[in-house]
């Protein structure tokens, strides 16, 4: 079955998203979408799933004209989607969120559990994609939430599957295998639609290539593509493939100036979610931690500046203990702190750029006194931030929340790093971010190095902490499973990240990894350091 | 939800023709700015008011009953009973044309408007501040009895001249009001009880309570046989402001201050700073050092305290002759003040011009029920429909085919009940 | 509001006109009853009537001003706690007439009514003794509230003075006047739900007469009392129930009657003649101002002997023979 | 599609940094409070004296099987009941306790509380409390039905404050159109059918003019008591023939009616009472066992999932909305023809508040809902039922004593509740 869309626009007000674009996914290919954030894609792919509709445009299958009015008219047109923000509901179960929309019901709409579930382990088996049916989504690691969605679309026998960005969330061997599952379904006759940002998933996978840039197709490629080709097609011009930085300037008998003793943190649910960490940071040194997400990065985290209690162990900076100390006594101790999710934890959406720029800080000189706020030197502070961290906004009074993704972000920055601070920590400071921000904020980020902070990067993405990292601590499980030099191979690390103690020399263990030069241990700049940039996360829509 | 503040389009430079001003004022009103949706949302609301008039007077629905034989009966009759009825309204709320005698009875309108926006006043800002703190204060009723109760009981037992006297009963009543409002915070803080179930239920302890107290020995009016606390001294009751004969108290200073502390508050005080980060994103409030907890329970501190300023204004005021306490004496201004919170955005300013409104509203619906026979329940289904459309500008967009776009933009900030 | 008028006897330049309390017009108690004497006294006289509906206790004052403006000839303010309003209203306008219900006079031109309605109770709790099969009587109130518990001592000591009499110990549930802080309280004067709740608890702690201190609330134990097919009986007060709330009318042994009604109407009466009103009136069981209703369909189960005590009851309370204790009578009895 | 749906941690990490040192405090105020109960309840003069405490299981005039009277020693007894709550309380101090063994602990001391002051209310009088029982479940009711309206629109994604609005609209309809045809069941329909009104309304302001829901709620339920303010002066009390009193007679339950205790408060009701245990019923399996209950957990906790499966996200909040008015209707049409009573203005008077606090009491889940709006029943009966037992307590604080229990049971046993996630925010897309 093929499918065309043609002369799609979408416009969001002023915005145009989607500018005149032609796509066709022929019948049993994998057809990659390429493109930065922003681009427009999801756009694209939520309008041929109903979720959007086209200002402009038609979508055509097997030639004939096709209404999509809703996802139903999807659905029934054999289309499916994995969402790039998973479509799953966490208060229930595998079985509960794959049946949804779909009910085997009995008399009086009674619904039939054991039939969803025998469906469920039917379609797991057939394309080797374990679940339990019966366990909580909300439980589950974003990997297994991912296979859920794909036996989601399944299970309703799509036959044009769109994967929204599915890699951003695996370990690379769990992407390998969902590279397997994707060429069995292409055996099977089935089409995909495959969107990403990194170039050697592409290359890898693709049948055909589709490159979007600010909403409009900017070309097509085959796989067999350059790298630094198809990053330009994607970005629009050279990219810079480094992150610019001397190694570290300490030695390895500098004392640490922040460490982390044997730190235990436990979830809602009572689990330790963080499980007797321990490591400690030079001071002028970048420890990155890698690992999926979902490993207890974000306990650590949060445990580090207060918003989580301790359950065991010790957090020390400068010699002085903070574990039992406030959030506000901790950022007053002069931890900079950059959280994952910035809608959620650090902004003020509907509170403006100036504000935000001094919400850590209000109560202090020269902002707050006697508790009375100084406007006019909040003013002048976001004046100053806002030329000096380049942040894009009509006016220091627009709310934040109408600014791009890119641009809160370095709202966020600006004020972390706009104190004097003694301990760093940021958890995917590029998430979301293009790429001209993101390299000035890791500038920023090696700049507190530089002058003698210890810094704690926490990201997903393997290219950021091989850009930023002096040493890197891979955490699965809530453990740490081992601290090594930023020259490791990939290989390695990924090993690592699974779970796994590499103890032999890490072999490649799929073909497919030959993109991957498992030589490519050049501490600075790892090959395939340009696409860093597509540490994507969910700031958008 | 956030708020689609339409931003006025700014007139380009220079003096524009009398035509031309014209003709922008013209687009702005079809672009229909929140200004213009608030004036037509009242005229609509009107307008239902006037059907229920007319459909409540007996006489004009006799009207009706021959309507097709001779409708210009019905028509007169109907606009009579309307017309009779909103200049009423009017004359009890505004300004009375009739009247001849002096500039005392030129003036009662403006007065009774005022004395009755004051207490509004009072509880719009209180329940609006919870607002902008994310948390929902229905128990105005219990936080404005416990305020009645404390400064009652200064009012009358403390005996002293007026410039000592009446700042203590209202600090007293302030206090009160705060304590127990403070309560519903430090509980939600503490245990996470949820500030809605909590201040629902000590609405009834209050109201209990208060029953109970004006029985006792201690409170209890040896003099009058009827259910009333001893009144407080005069020194401590609120001066009249023009002349014993208008209603308009010190009252409604008090209230304006209050509204410039409020105001100050939020905008310029850290605490305030503080108070909206917590309303607005706790998460990030709480990442950012500010303690969430402490916030809420400062909130409904405050919001109580301004709600003991309404027991005050109840008791030391001219709302009541008796200055005293007695088991109505709350007048359901708890409730009626979360309307008015409602209409004026969760917002110092927006919240005067909503108590005036409804103080009118109240003035003169009392009018056009002692005038023109109209029941006063008329009163409150055009107050909450003036408050529905307001809250609903596309809707009064729609039906008087206005332009400018946004959905409901009430202002506030508590979202859903997870917050 | 409604504007009666131009009844029988033809129309009057005057007019009077009337405040209620919160309770509304239509709390088949002492604003209801007003009314019914206004609209009777409108009848009689030609007298323009009208009442306006306060919603509460902040509507006093604005409403009898405006009264005033609008230039009523007699202003009558329902319930003492507006006795206050009215005095200081009065004071601003002396030539004005006010007239107010449940209180005293203001001199020299607020004219009070007062009803001593322990007297009638009184009868009603020896009648309830007597009449009760289980021994056990019960009363419950609106608020604890002096107009209230006027009710509820008087009813109290006429069952004490049956079980004196007889030697017999009759219980009263939900009032004891020594210990007014534990009586039953409905908290409200509208709510039917609380009236029955608290009634059906009485019945089922045995208790087989009821008498509702409680306004609109005791419609509630009305139906309560309905529902036990014929055991359980109550006693109205303020109106006749077998007028006010005849669709009961099968359940009430009595009724203990405060004549509001034609208080009000006297008092409109004589202004509307030009006479002064000076004073108060007070209504006593002596000149009718407050007593037993007829037992209408209980007529024929009160025994004769009964309703004979009774009588001498009633002669010896106006006598002085018999002394009510209760607190709560009004002072100028 | 707002980012507050993903899972968040925040607030449940303060809940459980505010806890950390909670079951201190907690612990040390029960053990404080249990204390107080021995002195006062097990040592106090009222239980001295050897006095007995009587509790009647039957209903007086009820037929079925007779119990005999339930006669305890009072002293002993609340000693002994007060000593659980003091041993509890240190427990609770002691311990860190989670879950269900703290919910288990704190009923427990709860009901050792509640117990032993009854004893000790009772000490030297008896006390009905098969009546109490039957006091409880008529109060409960009309909540239990306005509970569960909240929770089909709440679950759904729709918050409901205007509970208390469609009891008054739904009381005055069932009463007016009762009354003018004379057929009860006419009434029950067309309160009901005004409720689900007022839910249309609701319904489309809330999710087609997107306004705040909880300003909306306040707002219908001001406009309905001003609606219905206004049509009862302007029909009811001109004409009383437009309010008459009728209701539902009680229909006994054969056998099961004749059961002690139970009998006759379950299954000695009118139809009213039984349509409304029909419903619980219907709710609790219909949301948790049905289509219809899954899609309407889903559009409640993640519309964008259910829109992207092709469930009609908007379409099926306007549906249980309408669907949660006509069961609050019947809630109103309790309060009138279920209890024999005619309307009055503001007759609701407050119990669609506490109908709200029972949904947020009993977490959004219609059991809960129900055992909440039970206990508000219980707290209310046993009041109303100890004023005439002469307690040294004024009746004042007796009736304060179900306010007070929701607090002390919301602070110390529920603690942070979780609304379905996207309770309250209007769904769109473009
Ligand atoms: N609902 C929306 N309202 C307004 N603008 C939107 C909306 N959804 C997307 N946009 C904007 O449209 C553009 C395209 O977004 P889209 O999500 O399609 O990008 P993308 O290519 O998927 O990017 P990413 O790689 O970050 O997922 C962006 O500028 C985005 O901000
Ligand atoms: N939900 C939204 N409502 C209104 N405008 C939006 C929305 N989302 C995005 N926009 C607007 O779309 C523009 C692009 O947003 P987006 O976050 O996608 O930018 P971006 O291309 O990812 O840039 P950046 O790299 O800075 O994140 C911004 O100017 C933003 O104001
Ligand atoms: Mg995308
Ligand atoms: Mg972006």
């Amino acid at each position: 079955m093929s499918l065309e869309l043609r002369g799609i626009t979408k416009r969001f007000g002023s915005l145009v998203a989607n500018d005149g674009i032609d796509l066709e996914v022929r019948p049993g290919e994998i057809h990659c979408l390429l493109g930065e954030n922003g681009a427009g894609k999801s756009t694209l792919m939520n309008i041929l799933y109903g979720l959007y509709q086209p200002d402009e445009g038609q979508i055509l299958m097997d030639g004939r004209e096709l209404t999509i009015g809703g996802p139903r008219d999807a659905i029934a047109a054999g289309i499916g989607m994995v969402h790039q923000h998973f479509m799953l509901v966490p208060v229930f179960t595998v079985a509960e969120n794959i049946m949804l929309g779909d009910e085997r019901t009995g008399p009086l709409g009674w619904l039939d559990r054991r039939r969803a579930r025998r469906d469920v382990a039917e379609v797991s088996a057939r394309y080797g994609l374990q679940v339990d049916p019966d366990a909580l989504v909300a439980d589950l690691p974003v990997g297994v939430q991912q296979r859920v969605e794909i036996i989601k679309a399944l299970i309703r026998e799509a036959r044009v599957l769109i994967l929204d960005e599915p890699t951003a969330v695996l370990t690379p061997q769990e992407t390998q295998e969902l590279f397997a599952v994707m060429r069995s379904l292409r055996e099977a006759g089935r089409s995909i639609v495959f969107i990403t940002h990194k170039l050697k998933e592409v290359k890898a996978i693709a049948d055909r290539i589709t490159v979007i840039r600010r909403g409009t197709v900017v070309g097509t490629a085959t796989p067999d593509a350059s790298e630094v080709e198809l990053a330009g097609l994607m970005v629009g011009r050279q990219v810079r493939l480094t992150v610019d930085k001397e190694p570290a300037a300490v030695g390895p008998d500098t004392e640490p100036a922040f460490s982390v003793e044997d730190l235990t943190v436990l979830d809602e649910s009572g689990q330790a979610a963080v499980d007797g960490v321990s490591f400690d940071i030079r001071p002028g040194e970048i420890l990155g931690i890698a690992g999926v997400q979902g490993n207890g990065q974000t306990e650590l985290a949060e445990a580090i500046l207060g918003l989580r209690p301790v359950a065991e162990g010790r957090i020390v900076l400068d010699g002085a203990d903070l574990t039992g100390r406030s959030p506000r006594q901790r950022l007053r101790a002069g931890v900079g702190y950059v959280p994952e999710d910035r809608s959620h934890d650090a902004l003020v959406a509907d509170s403006s750029v100036a504000e935000n720029l001094v919400l850590d800080l209000y109560d202090r000189p020269p902002f707050g006194r006697r508790g009375t706020m100084d406007v006019r030197a909040v003013r002048e502070n976001a004046e100053q931030r806002v030329g000096e961290f380049d942040i894009r906004t009509a006016s220091i009074d627009t709310p934040v929340g109408t600014l791009s993704g890119g641009n809160q972000q370095k709202v966020v920055v600006a004020r972390e790093m706009s104190r004097p601070l003694r301990l760093l920590v940021a958890a995917q400071p590029t998430r979301g971010v293009d790429v001209g921000a993101m390299e000035f904020i890791h500038k920023r980020i090696v700049a507190e190095r530089d002058q003698g902070r210890p810094v704690l990067i926490i990201s997903t993405e393997l290219d950021e902490i091989y850009g930023l990292a002096d040493r890197i601590a891979v955490m699965y499980r809530g453990k740490i499973m081992a601290i090594v030099p930023p020259d490791t191979s990939r290989e390695h690390i990924g090993l690592l990240m699974a779970g796994a103690h590499p103890d032999g020399p890490a072999v490649p263990d799929d073909p497919a990894e030959a993109t991957e030069p498992a030589e490519a241990t050049g501490a600075d700049a790892p090959a395939g350091a340009q696409d860093t940039e597509n540490a994507k996360g969910g700031d958008d829509e | 939800m956030s708020e689609q503040a339409a931003p006025a389009k700014d007139a380009g430079t220079g003096e524009p023709p009398e035509a031309d001003r014209f003709r922008r004022l013209a687009a702005q009103v079809v672009a229909g700015p929140p200004w213009v949706v608030t004036v037509l949302a009242v005229l609509l609301a009107m307008l239902v008011g006037a059907v229920l008039i007319i459909v409540s007077d007996p006489e004009v629905t006799a009207t009706f009953g021959y309507f097709f034989a001779r409708p210009s009966d019905a028509i007169t009759a109907s606009w009579e009973a309307v017309s009779t009825a909103y200049q009423a309204l009017f004359r009890g709320a505004i300004f009375n044309p009739d009247a001849t005698a002096t500039f005392t009875d030129v003036l009662r309108p403006i007065s009774e408007t005022l004395t009755e926006a004051t207490p509004l006043i009072f509880g719009g800002l209180a329940v609006g501040l919870a607002f902008r703190a994310g948390l929902f204060n229905i128990g105005g009723q219990g936080q404005l009895i416990m305020g009645a109760i404390a400064t009652t009981w200064v009012g009358f037992t403390l005996d002293a001249p007026g410039i000592v006297a009446l700042p203590a009963a209202v600090l007293a009543g302030l206090a009160g009001g705060a304590l127990y409002g403070g309560l519903v915070g430090w509980l939600k803080a503490r245990t996470g009880s949820h500030e809605v179930i909590v201040t629902i239920m000590l609405n009834y302890v209050a109201f209990l309570l208060l029953g109970y107290l004006i029985g006792s020995e201690a409170f209890r009016d040896p003099d009058n046989p009827q259910p009333i606390s001893k009144p407080v001294n005069e020194a401590a009751r609120l001066p009249h402001l023009f002349g014993d004969s208008l209603r308009v108290n010190a009252g409604l200073l008090l209230a304006l201050a209050a509204v410039v502390f409020t105001w100050w508050l939020l905008n310029r005080s850290t605490l305030g700073f503080q108070l909206r980060a917590v309303g607005a994103n706790p998460n990030a409030a709480r990442t950012a050092g500010m303690s969430v907890g402490y916030g809420q329970t400062m909130a409904m501190l405050i919001s109580g305290g301004l709600m003991g300023l309404v027991g005050v204004s109840q008791v030391l005021g001219t709302a009541n002759a008796n200055n005293a306490l007695t088991q109505q004496i709350d007048a359901g201004l708890g409730f009626t003040a979360i309307t008015v919170a409602l209409l004026g955005r969760a917002s110092p300013v927006g919240t005067v011009a909503a108590a005036l409104l409804f103080g009118a509203l109240q003035a003169g619906g009392r009018e056009m029920q002692a005038a023109a026979g109209v029941s006063i329940e008329i009163v409150t289904v055009i107050q909450a429909l003036i408050v529905l459309f307001v809250a609903a500008p596309a809707l009064v967009r729609g039906i008087f085919r206005l332009r400018g776009e946004g959905g409901g933009s009430t202002g506030l900030l508590a979202k859903g009940w997870n917050g | 509001p409604e504007e009666g008028g131009g009844g029988a006897a033809g129309a009057s330049d005057f007019s009077a006109c009337m405040v209620t309390d919160t309770g509304g017009i239509d709390d088949r108690s002492f604003n209801a009853a007003s009314w019914a004497g206004m609209q009777a006294a409108s009848k009689s006289t030609g007298a323009k009537v009208q009442y306006v509906a306060s919603s509460s206790e902040n509507d006093y004052v604005p409403n009898i001003n405006r009264l005033i403006s609008q230039k009523c000839d007699l202003v009558v303010a329902v319930g003492g706690l507006m006795a206050e309003a009215t005095g200081q209203a009065a004071k601003a306008n002396p030539n004005q007439k006010f007239a107010i219900v449940d209180s005293v006079s203001v001199p020299p031109n607020v004219y009070g009514m007062e009803f001593n309605t322990a007297q009638s109770s009184f009868q009603a709790g020896y009648l309830a003794a007597a009449m009760s099969k289980s021994g056990k009587v019960a009363t419950f109130g609106g608020l604890p509230i002096q107009p209230v518990t006027i009710f509820m001592d008087g009813f109290y000591e006429g069952v004490q003075y049956y079980n004196k009499q007889k030697n017999k110990k009759v219980e009263v549930l939900g009032w004891n006047e020594a210990n007014p802080k534990s009586g039953s309280m409905a908290n409200s004067f509208t709510d039917q739900g609380a009236g029955k709740r608290i009634a059906s608890n009485f019945i089922q702690q045995g208790a087989d007469i009821i008498f509702p201190v409680a306004g609109g609330t005791g419609l509630g134990a009305a139906a309560a009392a309905k529902e036990s097919g014929g055991k359980v009986s109550v006693i109205w007060v303020d109106t006749d129930g077998c007028e006010s709330a005849s669709q009961y009318c099968d359940v009430f042994l009595t009724s203990v009657t405060k004549g509001i009604a034609s208080a009000v109407q006297t008092t409109v009466e004589t202004a509307a003649k030009g006479q002064q009103l000076t004073g108060s009136y007070l209504g006593t069981l002596q000149n009718g101002g407050t007593g037993l209703a007829p037992f209408h369909q209980f007529d024929s189960k009160v025994p004769a002997e009964l309703k004979a005590e009774l009588e001498q009851i009633k002669q010896d309370i106006i006598a002085g023979k018999i002394k009510i204790t209760s607190p709560n009578q009004p002072k100028s009895s | 599609m707002s980012d507050t749906l993903t899972p968040t941690a925040g607030p449940a990490a303060a809940t459980a940094a505010a806890t950390d040192r909670g079951h201190w405090y907690v612990g040390g105020a029960m053990t404080l409070v249990g204390l107080y109960a021995l002195w006062a309840f097990g040592l106090g003069s009222r239980t001295d004296d050897g006095a007995q405490a009587t509790f009647n299981l039957n209903l007086v005039g009820g037929e079925g099987v007779q119990v005999p009277d339930l006669t305890v020693p009072a002293a002993p007894t609340a000693i002994a009941l007060s000593l659980v709550c003091v041993v509890v309380g240190l427990l609770r101090a002691a311990l860190r306790l989670t879950g269900r063994r703290r919910v288990a602990a704190t009923t427990a001391y709860l009901v050792a509380f509640v117990a032993a002051f009854l004893v000790w209310a009772t000490a030297g009088h008896s006390l009905n409390f098969t009546s109490v029982l039957n006091a409880t479940v008529l109060a409960a009711t009309p909540l239990i039905l306005g509970a569960l309206c909240g929770v089909l629109c709440e679950r759904s994604g729709v918050i409901n404050v205007a509970i208390e609005g469609q009891f008054l609209v739904g009381a005055f309809a069932a009463a007016f159109f009762a009354s003018i045809t004379g057929s009860l069941w006419a009434g029950l329909v067309a309160g009901s059918l005004a409720g689900g009104l007022l839910g249309a309304m609701l319904a489309v302001f809330a999710n087609r003019y997107l306004v705040q829901q909880v300003v909306l709620g306040v707002v219908v339920n001001l406009f309905a008591a001003g609606l219905t303010g206004f049509l009862y002066e302007r029909l009811m009390q001109t004409n009383p023939d437009y309010n008459k009193t009728m209701a539902f007679g009680a229909v006994d339950i054969p056998l099961l009616s004749d059961l002690p205790v139970i009998g006759p408060v379950l299954f000695g009701q009118n139809a009213v009472f039984y349509i409304t245990v029909v419903l619980i019923a219907v709710v609790q399996i219909g949301l948790f066992h049905t289509r219809w209950g899954l899609r309407t957990r889903a559009v409640g906790e993640h519309p964008t999932a259910a829109d992207t499966v092709g469930i009609r996200v908007v379409a099926m909040r306007y549906r249980n909305v309408v669907l949660g008015g006509m069961i609050a209707g019947l809630g109103g049409v309790w309060l009138t023809i279920g209890l024999n009573i005619t309307f009055n203005k503001n007759m609701a008077a407050g119990q669609g508040f506490i109908a709200l606090a029972a949904l947020i009491f009993g977490r959004w889940s219609p059991l809960g809902a129900v055992s909440a709006a039970l206990l508000f029943g219980f707290a209310g009966g046993v009041s109303v039922s100890l004023q005439p037992l002469e307690t040294p307590v004024p009746t004042a604080f007796l009736s304060m004593t179900p306010y007070l229990a929701t607090i002390f049971a919301v602070a110390g046993l529920v603690g942070a509740v979780r609304a379905p996630a996207a309770d309250g925010i209007p769904y769109t897309k473009r």
